[in-house]
């Protein structure tokens, strides 16, 4: 049962990176491309704290009274990553809409095929 | 037929990253000699920090959330430099949508608490989960709520500047004064006091204070100039 | 057994609610879809022990991101295949 | 010791915060600060290479944890080499914009300078950082300023360019971070040597994973052929000197992150011929295309993306020879490079669609900016006494040496190409008629526009006569890439040294 487990949380996160890239790759809406892109991120940030999880452990966060708590911690350095990207993701999510708000203004569409000023 | 083609290639894509992954195993110890267990000791024997997450973050990792906090400051300078017109007509914002009555008296009466919540969180950060990011964040919901519910609820932008590049200013002046007193950058040089008591840390706290205020400032500023943006 | 009931739940949840992201024409509904899997994203952290992420993701990923995806969308066009109100634009008499 | 590495990252950092608060006082300090940043940056690299040569490789822990625990910064000859490179060309960036958009709002101008410091910034971070995670987070600096200064133009395609760098620089963001997720998984660890010690130990198909989505990753920055598509927009619709910018600094930054992974973190003898294959078709492609252009930057855009084959090419040999050829490529590419964006430019500024026919006969108006652009040319190209002769004679014998006779044919028969491409632009500048309805109304260029690039071609007849003014440091660098085990005993030793 828990090794279905196992398939299933990478699996899913996989899968999410998949989703993601076939959106980018496929989909003539500039929206749609930038939703692509945060489900990418989505699916490795699952990814990443999948990997530092540890069988029954407890967050890596000392409480007190059990100092010696250490060997049944997850591990944080995912943890930490994970926290970053998160925030840095968003930057770019942010930069790409205000992009995408410029693109509008000037071409008044969304579609990918109709801004094609410049050779794709 | 571009679709079919893009399909086969993420199947394999996806064939490959499985076999990589799905042979890893969930939750078990991987590696003997990996950087964790040095971290997990070093934060309750040397630095007194509860939350191993922060202290990775902040000290271990430090250079990073540095890096991190530019990517937002430069993330907002870009967008602000995007959406920049040169006619100063942006009048009124485009609203989301009308808000009631309830939803107006509840923003007041959340609002404060909101803020509360997220100060508590980046103080408390080296103690319980959380830190400047995540207090950072409420923080900017709290000013999004209200600048949803009101339409005209001013931010001073120059307000959100200053708070923003002070709050960076400290944190990268912190780290020249380790550089100064200890040799590295970023170095504490404060007494780390008793784990899990408020004061503790040495610049751990000041500096998730500082990132506190900084994230929290940038990601309203962020929200406030998209939807001042009017087509 | 019923923890892991939940979790294969939310796994479900958070894949279809990505394939219903990519699939809907609507951008806002498109929109809501990857809110939601912000949302089962923070409860997966929470299981997984990374209460810190959790939090991070609660805030940015379920609250800021899809706010600014729907000013965005706001600002711009609903639907995905709608080809513009170009005309509309050009001569606003018609 | 007059500072150390880190601050070459911190001081940007600083100033970059200090601008929106001083630019209330007095608005002129927007623009000179980051001067100001950029010239310590540039003495600062310099004094630390000269210090570098004498005493070894330096070692810097940030916040006091040793080196496989805490993130460190090498300053060796090679990533010394390197990061001169870029503060330079930061700064003449900056001395050739500085009167840029002067009459425009004071807004966008002071977010120009902030992007320009923080590229510099984010690509000697990129050099000089010895942990693959914060390697990422300067990508990414590197990235969001790069894609701000594309659209800094409001006209309608810069924003498309932008949007298309920005979705392939998002994508290149995730595949480093699968890669790096593969490595931790398997290694636990992030620091660079540590994994350099460690990747024995790791399965050999996941090395092949993890290095396959690490150049996809960085492949995007360091223009690798079928990633390249951002790169003609980009530098088309970005302002001038930027492109000069991209040319020098972000493309030197990625080139440097691609051959770290293959010389250093992962020991795939097959990667170097996949470097060379690779390269090849870069070089062939991208060399084929410049052909075809009609517009000048476009033109400059795709022979860059050749010159990068080239490079690629070069360090695939992978023998001292051709390291040292790769990376005098390196230097002469980011010297000649920005000469010809500085000056071409200058040469289509009254232009709107920058064509290359628009030149004719400007050779008599503005004699000097025509003049340094036909030096750059016959310098990239290679002819005889100028800087890009010495670095494409030393590919060849790299290759001769090795027996590798495809790429002496192939190398040559696209220095032939170039010699077509760029010649044709120089005949239309000094030997076809001065046509007004078709050529450009001459712009004559600024004196601190003129500094820079008389500064960038004495560079070249320096290096094209004399080179031997920077031969001893380029066998210094790549004996010190090609040393692995150096690399690790450095990081791994002089952090264990610095324990508190």
């Amino acid at each position: 049962m828990y090794k279905f487990l196992e398939y299933g949380v990478y699996g899913a996160s996989i899968l999410l990176i998949l989703i993601g890239l076939y959106a980018v790759l496929t989909k003539k809406s500039l929206i749609k491309i930038v939703i692509g892109l945060s489900i990418i991120d989505g699916g490795i940030h699952l990814l990443l704290i999948t990997i530092g999880y540890l069988r029954q452990g407890t967050a890596p966060i000392f409480s007190p009274g059990f100092e010696n708590a250490a060997a049944k911690m997850v591990d944080p350095v995912p943890q930490a990553l994970v926290l970053t990207a998160i925030v840095i993701g968003f930057g770019v999510t942010a930069v790409a809409l205000s992009l995408v708000i410029r693109l509008y203004r000037h071409h008044r569409t969304l579609q990918i095929d109709e801004i094609k000023s410049l050779k794709w | 037929m571009r679709k079919f083609l893009v399909i086969l290639i993420l199947a394999v894509l996806g064939f490959y990253l499985f076999e990589a992954f799905s042979g890893l195993g969930l939750g078990f110890p991987r590696f003997e000699h990996g950087v964790k267990d040095y971290y997990l000791d070093k934060t309750v024997s040397e630095l007194h920090v509860a939350n191993t997450v922060t202290s990775i973050v902040v000290s271990f990792r430090g250079f990073d959330t540095l890096g991190e906090v530019t990517v937002l400051f430069l993330a907002v300078s870009a967008l602000g430099s995007v959406l920049y017109k040169r006619r100063h007509d942006v009048g009124s914002r485009s609203i989301l949508f009308a808000s009631s009555g309830i939803v107006r008296s509840g923003s007041k009466l959340l609002f404060p608490a909101i803020i509360l919540l997220g100060v508590y969180i980046f103080i408390h950060g080296h103690l319980t989960p959380g830190g400047g990011f995540q207090g950072g964040a409420i923080i900017a919901t709290g000013f999004l709520l209200m600048l949803l519910a009101y339409e005209n609820f001013r931010v001073s932008h120059h307000v959100l500047s200053y708070v923003e590049s002070l709050a960076g200013i400290i944190f990268v002046v912190i780290g020249l004064l380790g550089f100064i007193d200890g040799g590295t950058f970023l170095q504490n040089f404060l007494p780390s006091g008793i784990l899990n008591e408020l004061f503790s840390g040495g610049v751990i706290g000041i500096i998730y204070v500082m990132v506190g205020f900084k994230v929290a400032a940038e990601l309203t500023g962020l929200i406030y100039s998209v939807l001042h943006e009017k087509d | 057994m019923i923890y892991l009931i939940l979790i294969f739940f939310l796994l479900i949840l958070m894949v279809g609610a990505a394939i219903y992201a990519v699939v809907q024409k609507d951008l806002l509904y498109a929109v809501i879809a990857t809110g939601v899997i912000s949302l089962v994203l923070t409860v997966l952290f929470y299981i997984l022990q990374a209460p810190d992420v959790a939090l991070t993701e609660a805030a940015i990923g379920v609250a800021l991101t899809t706010i600014i995806f729907l000013i965005t969308i706001r600002n711009t066009l609903r639907h995905e295949d709608e080809y513009s109100n170009k005309d509309k634009f050009k001569s606003p008499t018609k | 010791m007059v500072g150390s590495p880190v601050l070459l990252i911190a001081v940007p950092l600083l100033a970059a915060f200090v601008i929106p608060l001083i630019g209330m006082i007095w608005k002129e300090l927007v623009r000179i600060v980051p001067g100001l940043v950029l010239a310590y940056m540039l003495v600062l690299s310099v004094t630390l290479l000269v210090e570098v040569n004498q005493n070894g490789t330096i070692v810097e822990t940030i916040a006091g944890w040793k080196a496989p625990w805490g993130i460190n910064l090498v300053y060796s000859n090679l990533t010394g080499l390197l990061a001169t490179i870029i503060t330079t060309l930061g700064f003449l960036v900056w001395m050739f914009s500085y009167r840029f958009k002067r009459n425009v709002d004071f807004e966008p101008a002071k977010k120009y300078f902030i992007f320009l410091m923080m590229l510099v910034a984010g690509a000697t971070g990129i050099v000089i950082t010895g942990d693959i995670f914060n390697q990422f987070v300067f990508i990414e600096i590197t990235g969001i300023s790069a894609y701000a200064l594309t659209a800094f133009y409001t006209g309608r395609n810069s924003a498309e360019a932008a949007f298309k760098y920005l979705m392939m620089g998002s994508l290149a963001s995730s595949f480093l971070l699968i890669a790096i997720a593969i490595i931790y998984s398997q290694l636990g660890t992030l620091n660079m040597a540590e994994i350099a010690s460690k990747m024995h130990t790791m399965d050999p198909v996941f090395k092949v994973i993890a290095l396959i989505f690490f150049i996809t990753g960085i492949g995007i920055e360091a223009e690798i052929f079928p990633l390249n598509g951002w790169a003609p927009d980009a530098y088309t619709e970005a302002p001038g000197p930027i492109g000069a910018a991209f040319a020098g600094v972000v493309v030197k930054a990625g080139i440097y992150a691609v051959i770290r992974m293959v010389f250093t973190l992962f020991d795939i003898p097959a990667a170097h011929d996949f470097l060379i294959t690779i390269g090849l078709i870069t070089l062939i492609v991208a060399e084929s295309t410049a052909l075809r252009q009609e517009k000048l930057k476009r033109m400059l855009a795709y022979s860059s993306i050749g010159q990068m084959g080239l490079v690629l090419v070069a360090f695939g040999i992978g023998t001292h020879a051709g390291v040292f050829a790769a990376l005098f490529l390196m230097l002469n590419h980011a010297v000649i490079k920005p000469l010809l964006f500085f000056s071409g430019s200058y040469l289509v500024f009254n232009s709107k669609e920058k064509r290359i026919s628009e030149v004719n006969g400007l050779g008599k108006f503005m004699p000097y900016t025509a003049g340094l652009f036909a030096l750059g040319s016959f310098a990239i190209v290679g002819l005889p006494p100028f800087a890009g002769f010495w670095s494409k004679l030393s590919v060849l014998t790299a290759a001769a040496d090795e027996g590798l006779l495809l790429v002496i044919a192939l190398v040559l028969i696209v220095s032939v190409i170039e010699i077509v491409y760029y010649f044709r632009v120089v005949n239309r500048i000094f030997f076809q008629e001065y046509n007004k309805e078709e050529s450009v109304v001459p712009h004559k260029p600024r004196f601190n526009a003129i500094i820079a690039m008389t500064v960038l071609a004495i560079l070249i007849l320096v290096i094209g006569f004399y080179p031997d003014a920077v031969t001893g440091m380029l066998h210094s660098a790549s004996s010190d890439l090609l040393d692995k085990s150096g690399y690790i005993d450095n990081v791994l030793q002089v952090g264990q040294s610095l324990i508190r």
